[in-house]
């Protein structure tokens, strides 16, 4: 039996709550659009998830340009949460995923605990709609601006308001920008969540130095990329060894080699963002290097190896 | 639309004039499926630095599977591109969005300027393949001296239209700006055709109202994936809203986007 | 008169606090050594200002290897602050800054507010010490370990000891692992800093797939170099905006561009780090770079262009 | 000691065996300066990715003010190492640390193992250069096989010494490892130098204290400055104290530092 084959014996099923996903590696919100934009160059269905674009209650047009530039290994993004609102997403974007036969995650975003409560209940229910995962580092206008993922009283309550809401798994996505992240998780562990993933991204800054203006017309934006893969492991690896809920790993994933890390530091399964755009071949050959991995280290299932990391 | 990943040889790289280059690449499934108008994302280098791929136009499109790219070297990725060598693999992406509307038959005019002159030379190749009489259309040329226009004049010349040149030196045609040479044709063309410089197709758009022309433009901005899926290309649409240039364009008719400064 | 004397008319002086700087480009502690192990690649008198590496009360081994190691466009290092002690440093280090006409920063660090109380006292009066900046990024072991950097009134107390302990100016050094960096800053602003630096490193990890094992014995590390840069100019941009005492940018620094852009955010001097590791020439180049920009910019001297982001 | 960062024009850059480059370097303050077992850090490419220099021991030094390294490509940084063509500039520091102490008169051993072999070259040509009778002397060297051991065998052949050789996969010399040869010379010499893999120095420093023989090895860490200013070379020292490679070494009196798993 050729190396191939032995590869494809490889068992990479896990479980995120009560959603079953045949591979652990699924796109990242906001990085690889209503998954449609990408029909063309990925094979959908071989992927182990899609998070779509973060949807908010109605539609919103998002910040003026510019909106991305690039840094270091990373880039910054202040696209401004522009997405079409929960009825166009599930009137023009969810028809077709429906026939993609692939777990979908949505995204959902807030401006206040009310309305992350209506959101996730218009979409319980929903035809193909897998889990939620519940972008908590939206500003809180109640509470002045305040990103619900930075004060765990808040994330909690948010993460209880959308687990009344809904009967789908919730995975509650961390914001990095915070002193102690095992704090937060705990905090929306305890609050009903499913599942934690993260990171998004970190709150970043550049500047023209020419014509002296920032180079995003918001000013600040949101750093991704391999830049901030060192900052992610760390807080994956800080959460999973404090929670007992599955968690997610984000941050500058690109290779197999940094999936496994994630998995390693005890991440049930991995989301790729910004490498969808450097490269849409990404998800697809982390998912065979994955299964290369495992054959190389003797294992039969990917679950074999989370957590696994040796620091004896 | 049918888009593809390749992973392309470089048939050829020339300079053909300071700071400029024409990279050749055998891309065949990209190249069959292009249309003028069209971009391809191209990643430069292999590490994560610079991390993102570059957009650009399709130069010129030639039925053996192959296509070529006009850029300008003004910076990290641009410069790597410019020390390929011929054999070197390079990954790009294409063809991507909306390119030029082909459905007028009445004389036209095609306005470039700088590097703006890349998709219009697919184009020009295209029109001209089809029914109509290039001879009766115009194409307008500007540059920043004679060695970066020359050359590329010389493919439109080739094909059989009526070329008018400008350089900001004098070096060749008229000295000055490109849209000073416009109102002079305005009488025989229906359509304008325009990539180049912002202020130059803000120009252009203006002229082209007044004188009740219909105007496509090919916007630049900046772009983090081209295919629609990072939300980072927007510009201001017509009545505040915004478009996405990658998906919706490059190419939009003037008055589906705001020219406010 | 060519464009080169033009240059060298341009006025780079700075000051921090009582500090004078002949320009604004110093070089960030535990990059730099004591100043000696650079002094045959660089011109040490052409410095704004050396910053040293972390002094503690008494001399620490470090943590054991490998304490460094490469990221995308970063390195993570977990040098466990190995030092030979602030009666070390005086003995032994002091002597060869002392030949060099370059203001000299020494940076500190302790367990407790007495230790940093002691070691500013110990310098205050050293000949040739010019400042001293607080490394505020260590544990407090009289408080679990939680950095003294993480919590306000740890900070403001340290800030307040050391304060008393000398007449030297204080610059607080900031750590960049928090929810609220102005909150930090206030805080020890109020406490009687005389400047603050920032950024410290991020914390951050790697591991290698193949081993299973972390990259470095300790774990977790520091993450510096230019995939952070975005970041420190995002917190610079923000403290600058909050405080009224000058404010050192710190982060991935290696070009004048770099630097002009930590300037236009409100920094007043710039401290260059992991730069000085893979290019020895960085804070000389930035420094002659500097110039160029503001003749090209037309400006007299760089403290016209301190703060001047056009954000309207 | 002096130490120099030098753009440095590559002169040639040759495959020696699969995955082994010789590349040679014009750097005439660096070659003016070094010592044997001395190293360099070298920038690999121009972006910050890979981001820190690499080291190198400094395999060849000419009197013209060149130098050559001799690398395995390995990694990311090896890897564009490789890919450099003539012309092509590269930055340098160097040199850097403590070489081999060369005060021993009497017969002594080089024992190298795969790129550890890179600073013996150096080192045996100044030895030979010297008023010893190297042909008293004693190369030892281990590699993977024959392709990659016997253009490096050459070296010290063509210096006088006495080559006797190890392949892991007998296609050159003793099959098996380096240490085995060692017991056979330990009458005739008083020194061993030694440089290759961790565990086989490990094993060479063992075999050396039971015959009483002296050994200088030349150690290997990650390094992210080569100065002395990262304090990220740390190895374990003789009593639980670290020691710093790059500045104390990387060449230490096997006594000198910690053997422990
Ligand atoms: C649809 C489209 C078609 C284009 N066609 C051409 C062409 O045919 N020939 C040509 O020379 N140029 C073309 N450009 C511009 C080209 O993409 C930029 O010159 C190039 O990205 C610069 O990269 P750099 O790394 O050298 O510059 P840097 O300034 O170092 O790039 C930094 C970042 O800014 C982006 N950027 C910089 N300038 C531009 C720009 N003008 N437009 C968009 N992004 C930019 C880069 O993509 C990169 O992400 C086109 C742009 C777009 C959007
Ligand atoms: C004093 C000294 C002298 C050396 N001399 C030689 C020589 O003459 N020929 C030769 O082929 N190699 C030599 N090495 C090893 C050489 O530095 C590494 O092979 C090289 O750094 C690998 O870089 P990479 O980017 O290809 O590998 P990667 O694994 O991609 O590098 C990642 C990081 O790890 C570091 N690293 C990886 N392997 C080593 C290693 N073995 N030692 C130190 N750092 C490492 C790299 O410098 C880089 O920072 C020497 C190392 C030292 C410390
Ligand atoms: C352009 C862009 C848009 C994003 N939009 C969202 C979003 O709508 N909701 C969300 O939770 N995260 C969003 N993110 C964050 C990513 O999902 C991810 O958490 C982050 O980019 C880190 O992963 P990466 O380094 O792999 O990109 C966005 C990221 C980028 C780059
Ligand atoms: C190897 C290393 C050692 C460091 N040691 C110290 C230290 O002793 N005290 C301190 O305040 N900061 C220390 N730093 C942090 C730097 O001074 C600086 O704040 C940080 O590296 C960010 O800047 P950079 O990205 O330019 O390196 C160290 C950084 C590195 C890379
Ligand atoms: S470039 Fe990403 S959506 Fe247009
Ligand atoms: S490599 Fe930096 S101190 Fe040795």
């Amino acid at each position: 039996m050729g190396r191939v084959d032995m590869c494809e014996d490889i068992d990479l099923q896990v479980r995120i709550g009560s959603l079953r996903l045949r591979n652990p590696v699924m796109t990242a919100s906001g990085t690889f659009g209503y998954g449609r934009e990408f029909a063309h160059l990925v094979h959908l269905q071989r992927l182990g998830g899609i998070v779509v674009k973060g949807i908010s209650l109605r539609p919103r047009p998002g910040n003026p340009p510019p909106r991305v530039c690039e840094t270091a290994c990373g880039m910054l993004n202040a696209i401004g949460l522009e997405n079409v609102g929960v009825e166009g997403f599930i009137a023009k974007k969810m028809v077709f995923l429906q026939t993609v036969n692939t777990p979908v995650v949505v995204n959902i975003l807030g401006d206040s605990v009310e309305e992350y409560y209506e959101i996730a209940h218009r979409l319980d229910g929903v035809d193909g709609v897998g889990a939620l995962e519940v972008n908590i580092s939206c500003p809180n206008v109640k509470k002045g601006g305040v990103a619900f993922g930075t004060v765990p009283e808040m994330a909690a309550r948010v993460t209880a308001a959308v687990r009344r809401a809904t009967r789908l798994p919730v995975i509650i996505k961390l914001s990095p920008n915070v002193t102690d992240i095992v704090l937060m998780a705990k905090a929306v562990e305890e609050a009903g969540a499913d599942a934690v993933s993260l990171i998004n991204t970190l709150i970043g800054m550049a500047i023209d130095s020419r014509t002296r203006k920032p180079r995003l017309a918001n000013i600040i934006g949101g750093l991704s990329g391999p830049a901030i893969k060192p900052v992610a492991l760390r807080m994956v690896w800080q959460v999973a060894s404090a929670v007992s809920i599955p968690v997610i790993g984000i941050g500058g994933i690109t290779t197999a080699e940094d999936a496994v890390e994630f998995l390693l530091a005890g991440a049930t399964a991995v989301e790729v963002g910004t490498a969808n755009f450097y490269d849409p071949a990404a998800p697809e050959q982390i998912i065979q290097g994955l299964k290369t991995y495992l054959y190389e280290q003797n294992e039969q299932s990917v679950r074999n190896i989370i957590g696994s990391l040796q620091t004896g | 639309m049918p888009e593809f990943q390749e992973k392309c040889h470089v048939h050829a790289i020339e300079q053909v004039a300071p700071d400029v280059f024409q990279l050749s690449v055998h891309a065949p499934r990209i190249s069959a499926a292009a249309t003028p108008g069209q971009f391809v994302m191209v990643r430069v280098g292999e590490g994560f630095d610079p991390l993102l791929r570059r957009p650009f136009s399709i130069h010129q499109q030639f039925a053996d599977g192959s296509l070529s790219l006009l850029f300008k070297k003004i910076g990290r990725g641009t410069t790597r591109l410019s020390r390929l060598n011929n054999g070197d693999v390079i990954d790009i992406i294409g063809p991507l969005g909306r390119g030029f509307d082909l459905s007028c038959q009445e004389p036209v005019g095609l306005v470039g300027g700088g590097m703006g002159i890349a998709p219009l030379a697919f184009l020009a190749k295209r029109l001209a393949a089809g029914e109509r009489e290039v001879a009766k259309d115009y194409v307008l040329l500007g540059a920043r001296d004679r060695h970066e226009l020359a050359p590329l004049a010389a493919v439109f010349t080739a094909l059989g239209y009526q070329v008018r040149t400008a350089t900001d030196d004098g070096s060749m045609g008229h000295h000055g700006f490109i849209p000073d040479l416009l109102a002079d044709i305005f009488s025989e063309i229906q359509l304008v055709y325009c990539c180049g410089p912002h202020p130059m197709m803000k120009n252009v758009v203006n002229t082209c109202a007044q004188a009740d022309v219909l105007c496509q433009v090919s916007l630049e901005t900046h772009m983090a994936c081209g295919l629609g899926a990072c939300l980072g290309c927007t510009v201001a649409g017509r009545d505040g809203n915004y478009v996405h240039v990658c998906r919706q364009g490059p190419v939009f008719y003037a008055g589906e986007v705001g020219w406010a400064e």
